[in-house]
C-alpha cells in the first residue's frame, strides 16, 4: 500500500449538541471514532492519512462545553471548548490568573488561538517529528524510537522523564494550569472524575501511546481553577525559535507569594523537556521560606535539572531549563538601554 | 474501504449530479464541483447529531445553497464549489494564513474548518470585502495605495486578518498590527512595507 | 548613450516624469480584491485531477508497480509513469546553439529516484480523494538502493554515492565556441587524512573536481600577510518555499496544449514546456497572469507542469495537479549549501592580500547548479583580494533537487568570507565598515581569473563605498559602537556586511502598439511575481514617447497574447534588461513617428519632435498627434504597422508583432546597445541585534540596507525588493534549515514550523532601506536590478552583529539558533557540531 | 488475526513490530485450558501408576536413607530465583498489556538479567556439578514414554519401569523450558540495546528494520508462551501426587517411600548410596 498524504479521508460527522450525546457517539463508535475539539491537531494527523478514523465527532456545537463561568470556591470555571482567544481576553482570568492569559497568548497564531481550545491546548499530542511523520515507533505502537538513535536529530526532545521514547509535551497553558492547582474536569458514561491539573499527563513509562488519563469514551469537559492562587506573583516564560507560530524549545510558569522578601509559597512547573509537563515538586520544596534572591534562585536552577539525560542535540536544554527556573524565581533583568 | 465500491461508485454518480444541482443553485460555474466526492462509508448513519451534506451558507451576505461532504474544509467549499478563489490555499495545514476568512468576524484558516461548522455563521471573504460598486474597502484601499505586498498569494489572508483585528482593535500601533497579524507567512517578506500598507488601512478605517 | 542621434532632447534621470515615481501597478486592485486569478483558481469544464505517487526511499529502483486494483476503482482514468513521458531532449538556446541533453538529467516521473518524494507516478481521476484511495491501492516493488544525505559522508572513504554512476559532477571544460557536453558523474572519495581535523570543525579538503580558478600567486600573497586566518564555515540548504505551490493545470485544443503554471517567465515558459514535453513551440501556451514568488525555483515554471499536460492528452480531458506544500518541498526545488574553508591573509591595515577558498556544494541528485564557482567569482569582486583561489567540488545526495535561490552563489560566497572579516576587524583592531571600506571594490573593478593575455572580467561600474559612508552614517554606527555592550543578561552588537550579485542581462525585445485610439499599448513577456519590473519597465517607452501612464495599456500573462521575446524575472535581470529593451522600442517609435512626419509634412526626420502625444516640427508648426500618426502608420503598412518586422527580434517577437499588423504603428526593437563590462549590483546592511545570553534567543533591533542599483525606476517597488530580500537573508540567519535523518535518508522538516520561514515578528521593528539612485554608466536609463544582493548583505550584517556581540567562538555555520548560542556560551567553545549536514 | 503484527518502516516496507496481544489471552486461556482437562483426566479417568516390577533385588532399605537428598541446596536457590525472576518478568510484561499500568521497563530488564544469570548459573552448575543426564529423557524413559501412551489408549503393553530422577513429564517440561527461556533471554539481551541501560551503548540500528522486528516477535511468542507453561508448571507443583516432588525443591529431599514407590533406585541412586549402585 503506497503512502499518500494530504487528502482529507473521507467520514461520517457528528455534530452533537450535549456532552450526553458526544459521550453516547463516543461509546457507539470506539476506536473507529475520532472526538474532535478545535480540530488544530486533529486535522494534521487525518490530512497525513495516517489516522483514518470512520466517525468524527466534532464538539463545536456544544454550548455547555464553552465559556468561563465563576465557580463555587471563589475560583472560575473553563468550559474545555473555549477558545484560547476567549480565554486570554477574559477579564476575570487576566485579574486574578493572568498567567493563563499569558500561557495561552504564547500559543501559536492569532488564527489557531480563534479556533484552538483550551482543552484541545492541554491536551494535544506530542510534535515529535519522527512521529507525527508517521514513523511506526513506540508511541505509534512500534518498537522503537527513532529519535534516541546515534543519528537521530533531537534537538527539540526530552531531557528528562524519558523511557524508550523521548517526545516532549508541547502545550504553554499546561504549565499554567498546573501552578494554578487547575482541576480537571473528565466525563464518561460511567460519571465524572477529577484530576489535578498535575496529573492529567502521562509520560511513556506510564503509557507510552497516550499523553494524558483521557480514557477512551472520556471527554475533558471543563477545567476549574481554584482560587488558592488567585493574584499570587506569576511568572511565564517561553523560549520558541520564532516568536509566533512555534512550538516551545522549553517554558517555565511560576506562581508565588511572596512576604517581605521571602518566599511564602510557591508552585513552578516546566514544559517541553519531558513527555509531560513537570511540576518542580523538590524545588518548591526546597526554596520555600527562603530569602528571593539570585542565590535561592541558582540553588533552584541547580535543582531543577538534576537527573537530566541530554541526547545528541538537545544539551542546551539543559542550561535553558536551570536559567528559566531561576527567571521564574528571581525574574529577568531587563536591559537598561534605549535602541 | 474495498468492500463497498460498487455502491460508492453508484453513489458518486447520483452524487455528482446532486452536486451539479447545488453548484448551480451556488452559481458557481465550476467543473471542480464535484472535484471532492461523496464517500459514503454506509448507509446513512441517523443518530443524534449526524449532518446532512446539502447546507446552506452564509457568504459575503449571500444565502449560498452547497452540497458539502463530511470532511470538506471551508477553504474547499469556498474555493471550489463556490468559486470563491480569492482565498488561497499556501499550506492547507494552518500554517501560512492565506486561506484567512471571517467567521462572524473573527479570522480562522479556512483550510482548518469544517464547512459544517461554519452552518448559520457569517462567511467574509476576500471577495465580500469592496461595496457593491466596487469602492475598496479601507484596508484594500490602504495596500493599493502603498503598494503593498509582492506576489500577493498571500495578500487576501492578509487583509482579512487584519480586517478582522481592526474589529478588536482599531487603533493598533505598528508592533500591535503585527501581532494581530503574525499568523500569516509572506514568502516575499515584503512585511514592513506590508505593515505600512496595512497601517495605512487602519487610518483609512478610521476616517472611513 | 552616445548613440541614440537626439539624446539632448530626450528626458534624464532625474527629470523623468514617470521614472523614478511611485504609481499603481495595472494588477492592484485585482490583487486586492481576490479576482487575480494563479494557476489553481482556473477551471475547465469536465477538468480531472490528479496526484502524485512519491518514492518512499531516498534512492532505489522500481521493479514493478502493481496498478491493477487502482485502475479498476471508479473514477479513476488512467495512471501515468515515466514511460508516458519523452526521453530527455537536447535544448537550442535562443542563439541556435545546441545543449545536449542530459541523460542523469530530471525528467518529471521515474523509475529510479534519486531522493525520498521523487514522484513516481500519477493516478488521474475524477476527483482527488479517489486519487489518494487509488495510491492507496498501488504496491511498489522497490529495491533500495545505498543513500547518502550529507556530501562529506559521501566523500569519505567507502562512503555510500547518491547516484548509481557516482557522487561527484566532473564539469566539463568547455572549448571557446563549442556548445557544453553534458557533465559526467564521477565516484570520487577522500582519505583518512583529508578528514582528521572533521572532529574540530575544519573543513577537509581533499581534491577539489570543478576547475579552480586562480588570480596572481596566492601563497605570495598569504606569506605577506600580517594575519592569516582559516576558518570553515557552514551555509545552509534553503528551499525557496514559494507560497503558491508549483500546481499546474493543461488542456488540449486541436493540437495547441495550454499550460496554467506558475512561473517567473511568460514569454520563456512556451518553450521550455516544448521541449521537456518535445513538440513545437508554436503548439505550446503558457499562462500565468500572477505568480505566487520563484525567487529562483520557476525560472520557466517547472518540469512537474508536464505531467498534467501529458495526462490531459491521455484522458482527452482538462487535467489540474495541485501540488502540497509537503510535495512542494519535494519537488519545490532549494538553494544548495557550501561548506566552505577559506584562508584569508590580511595586511597590519586590513587590506587582504590574498584569499583561499575551497567550499564542497551540497548539489542534490539532478544537474550541476553554478553557485560554487560563482561564489568564488562574486568573492574576487566583493573583496578584490590582490590574489584569490578558488576549489570547490560538486557532490551529489539524494535530497531534493536544488536549483538557483536569490544571489546563487553570491550569498553562500559572501556567507563564507564575511565571519572571517568580522574576526579579522577584532584581532586586527579595525573597526568592521572601515575593513569594508578598505577591500571594496570602486569603478569599473575587475574579478574572475585573468585570460591568457592577463585580461580580466570587469564590471560596469559600483559605488559600493559610497553606500557604506551613507549606511554608516544614516545606521549611525559610530554612536551605536560607543554604546554599551552588556546590561542584564542581554547582550548587543552591530555588524555590517557587502553583497554584491549580477544586476542585469542585455539583448531582448521589447513590442509596443500606438494604435488609432491614441493609446500606447504595451505588450511584457515577464513574468508578474510582484516584484512590480514586469509593468515598471514598461514606463520607460511612455516616458520617452512623452506619453502619460493612464493612457497605455498593459498586456501580461499569456503567450496567446502575442508578446516579445522578454526575460526570466530572475537574477535581477530584468529591470536593466527591459528599460534597455523599452528604450529601444521608444527609439523605433520615434523614429517612425518622425518620418511619418517628415513625409506627411517634409523635411528630415531629425527635425520633428516628438512630446505630449504629438509628433510636430522643431520649434513648433506642422504636427499631428499619436492617433493620427496610427492611422498614417496603417496607410504605409510595411515596417510601420508591423507587416514587416526589422531584423534582429526574436522570432517570437517576429510572430507577436506581425499579429498587430495594419491596427497601429507598430514598435519593436531588440536591445543592441553596447555596454562596457558586466552590470553588477551592490548592497551594504548594517545590523544590530540583542542577544539574550541566559535563553540564547536573540532580536534584531535594527536593520537597514544601502543599495547600489543605478537610478531608481519605482521606488515603492525597490523598497519592497530591498527589505524583502534582505528578510530572506536575515531568515537564513536566524533559522530556516533543512533536516534530514541520516541513517534513513529522510527528511524530518517539512512543514514551515520546522523550516522556519521568518513571520512578520522576525522581522526588525525598525527596518529602513535607502538607494544611492546614481545612474549606472552603461546603460541609458541607468537603472539595474536589486532581487538578489540584499540577502548576503542581510544574512551576514545580522552574523557579524552577532559575533559582536558574542565573540568569535560562538558558531560556524547558519542558522544561529537560540540552542547553538546557549550551548556554546555554556561550553565556551562551539558547541554545535560544525561540518554534519542538515541538522 | 494473525499471529505477527507487522506495520510499514519508514521506508514503506512491511516489517514485523510484534506479536499481537490477544495472544496473551490465547495462552492464558490454553493454560487453563490444559489444567481444567487434566485435572477432570486424573481425578475420573487417570489409572493409578503401575510399574514393571523388574528382577533386580531390592536395594536393602538400610541403604536408603529416611530422606533421600534430591535437590542440593545450590539447586534449590537457582530454581527459586528462578522463578522470581520468570514472575518478574511476566508480571511487567504482561499487566501492563492487560491495562494495568506501570512503569515496567527497568524492572523488566533487570528481571531478565537476573533470569539469565541464574540460567548460566545452572548451565554451569548442572554441567558439572549435577547428574547431568538426568534430567534428559533417555532410551528407556523413551520406551517407557511409548508403552505408557499405548497403555493409555488401552492397548496392550509392557508396563514402564520405575523413573529416575526426574520423572518423563518434568523432563519433557525442562526441555520445553530449555528452548522458550533461551529463546526470550537471547533476544531479550539484544532488545536492551533499544531501551536506555547502564550496560550497553543503546544503538537501535545494530540490527536491519527486519531482524529486529523478528527478534520482537520472537521474544512475544516465547513470553505468551511461558505464561501457559508457568501455569502448568505451577499446577503441577501443587497437585496431591506431586507434593513430594514440589516439597523436596523446598526440603531438598523426599520421603524413602515415595522414593522406593516411584522411582528406580538403579535409575537414581540417592548420594548416600554408592554412587556405581545407580548411575551408569
Amino acid at each position: 500500500m503506497a503512502i499518500i498524504r494530504d487528502i482529507m479521508p473521507a467520514f461520517e460527522l457528528f455534530q452533537p449538541a450535549t456532552t450526553e450525546d458526544a459521550l453516547g457517539l463516543a461509546e457507539r463508535y470506539g476506536s473507529d471514532g475520532w472526538v474532535l475539539a478545535g480540530g488544530l491537531d486533529s486535522f494534521d494527523w487525518l490530512k497525513d492519512r495516517i489516522k483514518k478514523p470512520r466517525y468524527v465527532i466534532d464538539l463545536s456545537q456544544i454550548k455547555e462545553l464553552r465559556g468561563v463561568r465563576p465557580a463555587s470556591d471563589g475560583g472560575i470555571e473553563i468550559g474545555a471548548m473555549t477558545t484560547l482567544t476567549e480565554v486570554l481576553r477574559d477579564p476575570a482570568i487576566r485579574e486574578k490568573y493572568s498567567i493563563l492569559s499569558t500561557g495561552a497568548e504564547a500559543a501559536a497564531s492569532p488564527q489557531i488561538r480563534n479556533q484552538g481550545t483550551l482543552g484541545g491546548n492541554v491536551s494535544q499530542d506530542t510534535r515529535c517529528w519522527y512521529y507525527r511523520g508517521g514513523w511506526k515507533c513506540y508511541r505509534a505502537g512500534g518498537n522503537i524510537c527513532f529519535a534516541d538513535t546515534p543519528s537521530a536529530i533531537n534537538r527539540e526532545h526530552a531531557i528528562l522523564g524519558a523511557d524508550r521514547c523521548v517526545a516532549v509535551n508541547p502545550s504553554d497553558t499546561a504549565p499554567a494550569l498546573i501552578v494554578l492547582d487547575a482541576k480537571m474536569i473528565i466525563r464518561g458514561r460511567k460519571g465524572e472524575r477529577v484530576v489535578d491539573a498535575e496529573d492529567y499527563f502521562v509520560g511513556p513509562d506510564i503509557d507510552i501511546t497516550r499523553m494524558n488519563v483521557l480514557q477512551p469514551g472520556e471527554l475533558l469537559t471543563a477545567i476549574r481553577i481554584p482560587s488558592t492562587w488567585a493574584g499570587a506573583q506569576f511568572y511565564f516564560e517561553k523560549i520558541r525559535d520564532r516568536p509566533v507560530w512555534d512550538f516551545p524549545l522549553v517554558n517555565v510558569a511560576s506562581a508565588a507569594v511572596f512576604t517581605n522578601g521571602n518566599i511564602e509559597r510557591i508552585r513552578i512547573a516546566v514544559n517541553g523537556v519531558a513527555a509531560r509537563p513537570m511540576r518542580l515538586k523538590a524545588v518548591e520544596a526546597a526554596i520555600t521560606g527562603k530569602p528571593r534572591n539570585a542565590a535561592t534562585a541558582d540553588v533552584a536552577g541547580a535543582m531543577a535539572i538534576e537527573g537530566a539525560q541530554t541526547l545528541r542535540y538537545n544539551g542546551y536544554k539543559v542550561p535553558l531549563m536551570r536559567n528559566l527556573v531561576k527567571r521564574a524565581i528571581r525574574g529577568v533583568e531587563e536591559a537598561k538601554w534605549a535602541s | 474501504m474495498a468492500d463497498n465500491h460498487n455502491s460508492d461508485a453508484s453513489r458518486r454518480i447520483l452524487s455528482r449530479r446532486d452536486v451539479i444541482k447545488g453548484v448551480i443553485a451556488a452559481g458557481a460555474v465550476s467543473s471542480a464541483g464535484y472535484m471532492f466526492r461523496n464517500t459514503v462509508l454506509r448507509a446513512q448513519v441517523s443518530a443524534s447529531g449526524s449532518v446532512e451534506r446539502l447546507l446552506t451558507l452564509n457568504v459575503n451576505g449571500q444565502q449560498r445553497r452547497v452540497d458539502v461532504m463530511k470532511q470538506e474544509t471551508l477553504a474547499t467549499t469556498l474555493r471550489y464549489k463556490l468559486g470563491l478563489t480569492g482565498t488561497k490555499l499556501g499550506c492547507d495545514r494552518s500554517e501560512c494564513g492565506a486561506c484567512t476568512v471571517l467567521i462572524d468576524d473573527v479570522p480562522h484558516y479556512s483550510c482548518s474548518v469544517l464547512t459544517h461548522t461554519a452552518r448559520g455563521k457569517n462567511i467574509v471573504t476576500i471577495e465580500g470585502l469592496a461595496a457593491a460598486d466596487g469602492t475598496l474597502h479601507p484596508v484594500q484601499q490602504g495596500v493599493v495605495d502603498e503598494q503593498g505586498f509582492q506576489c500577493a498569494f498571500c495578500m487576501s489572508g492578509f487583509i482579512m486578518a487584519t480586517v478582522g483585528f481592526l474589529k478588536v482593535n482599531p487603533k493598533p500601533t505598528r508592533q500591535e498590527l503585527a501581532h494581530g497579524i503574525s499568523g500569516n507567512l509572506c514568502r516575499c517578506q515584503d512585511y514592513d512595507k506590508i505593515l505600512t500598507a496595512l497601517m495605512r488601512g487602519a487610518e483609512n478605517l478610521r476616517s472611513a | 548613450m552616445s548613440k541614440s542621434p537626439d539624446k539632448p532632447k530626450l528626458p534624464t534621470h532625474p527629470e523623468f516624469k514617470l521614472v523614478g515615481k511611485n504609481y499603481q501597478t495595472p494588477d492592484m486592485v485585482a490583487k486586492v480584491t481576490g479576482r487575480s486569478k494563479y494557476a489553481e483558481d482556473y477551471r475547465a469544464e469536465g477538468m480531472l485531477f490528479c496526484k502524485l505517487l512519491l518514492s518512499p526511499v531516498p534512492h532505489g529502483h522500481v521493479r514493478n508497480i502493481d496498478m491493477a486494483d487502482a485502475l479498476a476503482m471508479p473514477g479513476v482514468k488512467a495512471i501515468l509513469t515515466v514511460d508516458d513521458l519523452p526521453k530527455p531532449a537536447d535544448a537550442i538556446t535562443d542563439m541556435g546553439v545546441r545543449i545536449p541533453a542530459n541523460p542523469l538529467g530530471e525528467r518529471g516521473l521515474t523509475n529510479d529516484p534519486v531522493y525520498q518524494g521523487e514522484p513516481i507516478l500519477a493516478v488521474v481521476a475524477v476527483d482527488e480523494l479517489t486519487c489518494a484511495e487509488a495510491i492507496e491501492k498501488i504496491n511498489l516493488d522497490i529495491e533500495r538502493l545505498p543513500h547518502v544525505v550529507d556530501p562529506l559522508v559521501s566523500l569519505r572513504p567507502g562512503g555510500p554515492n547518491a547516484r548509481v554512476e557516482g557522487n561527484v559532477w566532473i564539469r566539463p571544460v568547455v572549448a571557446p565556441g563549442q556548445p557544453a557536453p553534458p557533465p559526467q558523474v564521477k565516484d570520487v572519495k577522500w582519505t583518512d587524512a583529508d578528514f582528521a581535523e572533521y572532529d574540530q570543525g575544519n573543513l577537509p579538503m581533499g581534491t577539489a573536481m570543478d576547475p579552480e580558478f586562480v588570480f596572481g600567486d596566492v601563497e605570495a600573497g598569504l606569506k605577506k600577510a600580517h594575519l592569516v586566518l582559516d576558518e570553515t564555515f557552514v551555509t545552509p540548504n534553503t528551499s525557496h518555499q514559494c507560497l503558491e505551490t508549483r500546481t499546474a493545470m493543461a488542456y488540449w485544443q486541436n493540437g495547441k496544449v495550454f499550460v496554467h503554471c506558475s512561473t517567473q517567465s511568460t514569454a520563456q515558459t512556451a518553450p521550455a514546456l516544448a521541449r521537456w514535453l518535445q513538440i513545437d513551440p508554436a503548439n505550446v501556451v503558457a499562462i500565468s497572469e500572477y505568480t505566487g514568488g520563484g525567487f529562483g525555483s520557476k525560472i520557466t515554471s517547472a518540469i512537474s507542469a508536464i505531467i498534467p499536460a501529458i495526462a490531459s492528452k491521455k484522458v482527452g480531458a482538462p487535467v489540474m495537479m495541485r501540488i502540497s506544500r509537503e510535495e512542494e518541498h519535494y519537488i519545490g526545488r532549494a538553494r544548495p549549501s557550501l561548506h566552505g574553508r577559506l584562508k584569508i591573509g590580511f595586511t597590519k591595515e586590513g587590506r587582504i592580500t590574498a584569499i583561499d577558498g575551497f567550499v564542497i556544494m551540497d548539489n542534490g541528485p539532478y544537474d550541476p547548479q553554478g553557485d560554487a564557482p560563482t561564489s568564488g567569482r562574486m568573492v574576487s569582486l566583493m573583496y578584490q583580494p590582490e590574489t584569490i583561489r578558488w576549489r570547490s567540488i560538486t557532490v551529489l545526495t539524494n535530497t531534493p533537487p536544488r536549483v538557483s535561490q536569490s544571489q546563487p552563489g553570491g550569498f553562500q560566497g559572501i556567507a563564507v568570507v564575511e565571519p572571517i572579516l568580522a574576526k579579522a576587524s577584532r584581532k586586527l583592531g579595525i573597526d568592521q565598515v572601515a575593513l569594508h571600506r578598505i577591500n571594496c571594490p570602486e569603478g569599473k573593478a575587475n574579478m574572475g581569473p585573468a585570460d591568457k593575455n592577463g585580461k580580466r572580467a570587469y564590471i560596469t561600474g559600483t559605488y559600493i563605498k559610497e553606500a557604506l559612508d551613507r549606511g554608516a552614517e544614516q545606521f549611525e554606527w559610530e554612536k551605536r559602537k560607543a554604546m554599551p555592550k552588556k546590561s542584564g543578561s542581554k547582550v548587543r552588537g552591530i555588524g555590517v556586511a557587502t553583497s554584491v550579485f549580477v544586476g542585469g542581462s542585455v539583448g531582448f525585445d521589447g513590442l509596443a502598439i500606438i494604435k488609432p485610439d491614441g493609446k500606447l499599448y504595451i505588450q511584457s513577456g515577464i513574468g508578474n511575481l510582484g516584484t512590480g519590473s514586469w509593468s515598471d519597465t514598461q514606463r520607460v517607452t511612455a516616458e520617452l514617447l512623452g506619453m502619460p501612464w493612464e493612457k497605455c495599456e498593459l498586456t501580461w500573462g499569456s503567450t496567446a497574447r502575442n508578446l516579445p521575446w522578454s526575460c526570466p524575472s530572475g537574477g535581477s535581470q530584468t529591470t536593466h534588461a527591459h528599460t534597455r529593451a523599452a528604450w529601444a522600442v521608444a527609439m523605433d517609435a520615434r523614429k517612425k513617428l518622425q518620418e511619418i512626419a517628415a513625409r506627411d509634412f517634409g523635411g528630415k526626420p531629425e527635425d520633428y519632435e516628438v512630446a505630449n502625444e504629438r509628433v510636430f516640427r522643431k520649434g513648433g508648426g506642422a504636427g499631428m498627434s499619436f492617433a493620427q500618426a496610427a492611422k498614417r502608420a496603417i496607410e504605409l503598412g510595411g515596417v510601420y504597422d508591423g507587416h514587416e518586422v526589422p531584423k534582429g527580434v526574436n522570432k517570437v517577437t517576429v510572430a507577436s508583432a506581425q499579429s498587430f499588423a495594419g491596427q497601429g504603428l507598430v514598435a519593436t526593437a531588440r536591445d543592441t546597445m553596447p555596454r562596457d563590462g558586466a552590470t553588477h549590483s551592490f548592497v551594504a546592511g548594517f545590523a544590530e541585534v540583542e542577544v539574550d545570553t541566559e535563553t540564547g534567543r536573540y532580536e534584531i533591533t535594527r536593520y537597514l540596507a544601502v543599495a547600489d542599483v543605478g537610478t531608481i525606476v519605482h521606488p515603492r517597488a525597490l523598497g519592497g525588493q530591498i527589505m524583502g530580500r534582505s528578510m530572506l537573508g536575515i531568515g537564513h540567519a536566524l533559522g530556516q534549515r533543512w533536516v534530514y535523518d541520516q541513517h534513513y535518508g529522510l527528511p524530518l522538516a517539512k512543514r514551515f514550523h520546522h523550516n522556519k520561514p521568518p513571520t512578520i515578528l522576525d522581522a526588525p521593528l525598525n527596518m529602513e532601506w535607502a538607494a544611492l539612485d546614481i545612474p549606472d554608466p552603461e546603460t541609458p536609463i541607468g537603472a539595474k536590478g536589486i532581487g538578489e544582493p540584499p540577502v548576503g548583505a542581510g544574512c551576514m550584517a545580522v552574523i557579524n552583529a552577532l559575533s559582536d556581540a558574542l565573540g568569535d567562538e560562538v558558531f560556524r555555520r547558519a542558522p544561529v539558533m537560540a540552542d547553538m548560542i546557549l550551548a556554546s556560551l555554556e561550553a565556551g567553545k562551539p558547541a554545535t557540531e560544525g561540518l554534519t549536514a542538515h541538522i | 488475526m494473525g499471529i505477527v503484527e507487522f506495520a510499514k518502516n519508514p521506508w514503506g516496507q512491511d516489517v514485523p513490530i510484534h506479536i499481537f496481544f490477544y495472544l496473551i489471552w490465547v495462552s492464558v486461556i490454553a493454560g487453563l485450558a490444559f489444567l481444567v482437562i487434566h485435572a477432570i483426566w486424573a481425578r475420573y479417568f487417570a489409572k493409578p501408576d503401575a510399574y514393571a516390577e523388574g528382577e533386580y533385588p531390592a536395594p536393602p532399605s538400610s541403604a536408603i536413607p529416611e530422606k533421600v537428598a534430591r535437590h542440593s541446596l545450590a539447586a534449590r536457590l537457582f530454581h527459586w530465583v528462578m522463578a522470581a525472576a520468570m514472575f518478574a518478568l511476566l508480571i511487567t510484561a504482561f499487566l501492563p498489556r492487560m491495562s494495568v499500568k506501570f512503569p515496567w521497563v527497568t524492572y523488566h530488564w533487570i528481571a531478565g538479567l537476573v533470569l539469565t544469570a541464574s540460567i548460566l548459573f545452572h548451565i554451569v552448575h548442572a554441567s558439572f556439578f549435577m547428574d547431568f543426564w538426568s534430567i534428559w529423557p533417555n532410551k528407556t524413559d523413551r520406551e517407557d514414554a511409548h508403552n505408557k501412551a499405548l497403555l493409555m489408549m488401552g492397548k496392550a503393553a509392557p508396563l514402564p519401569r520405575r523413573s529416575g530422577k526426574y520423572p518423563l513429564e518434568n523432563q519433557m517440561y525442562h526441555l520445553i523450558i530449555v528452548l522458550t527461556g533461551l529463546a526470550v533471554m537471547c533476544t531479550g539481551i539484544f532488545m536492551m540495546f533499544r531501551v536506555r541501560t547502564p550496560l550497553f551503548p543503546r544503538n537501535p540500528y545494530l540490527f536491519s528494520d527486519m531482524t529486529w522486528g523478528m527478534m520482537y516477535a520472537l521474544h512475544g511468542l516465547a513470553g505468551v508462551g511461558l505464561i501457559a507453561l508457568i501455569m502448568a508448571h505451577v499446577y503441577f507443583a501443587l497437585r496431591p501426587e506431586k507434593l513430594a516432588i514440589t516439597k523436596s525443591m523446598v526440603f531438598g529431599s523426599m520421603s524413602r517411600e515415595h522414593y522406593l514407590e516411584h522411582h528406580d533406585p538403579r535409575r537414581w541412586a540417592p548420594a548416600s548410596m554408592t554412587k556405581s549402585a545407580g548411575s551408569r
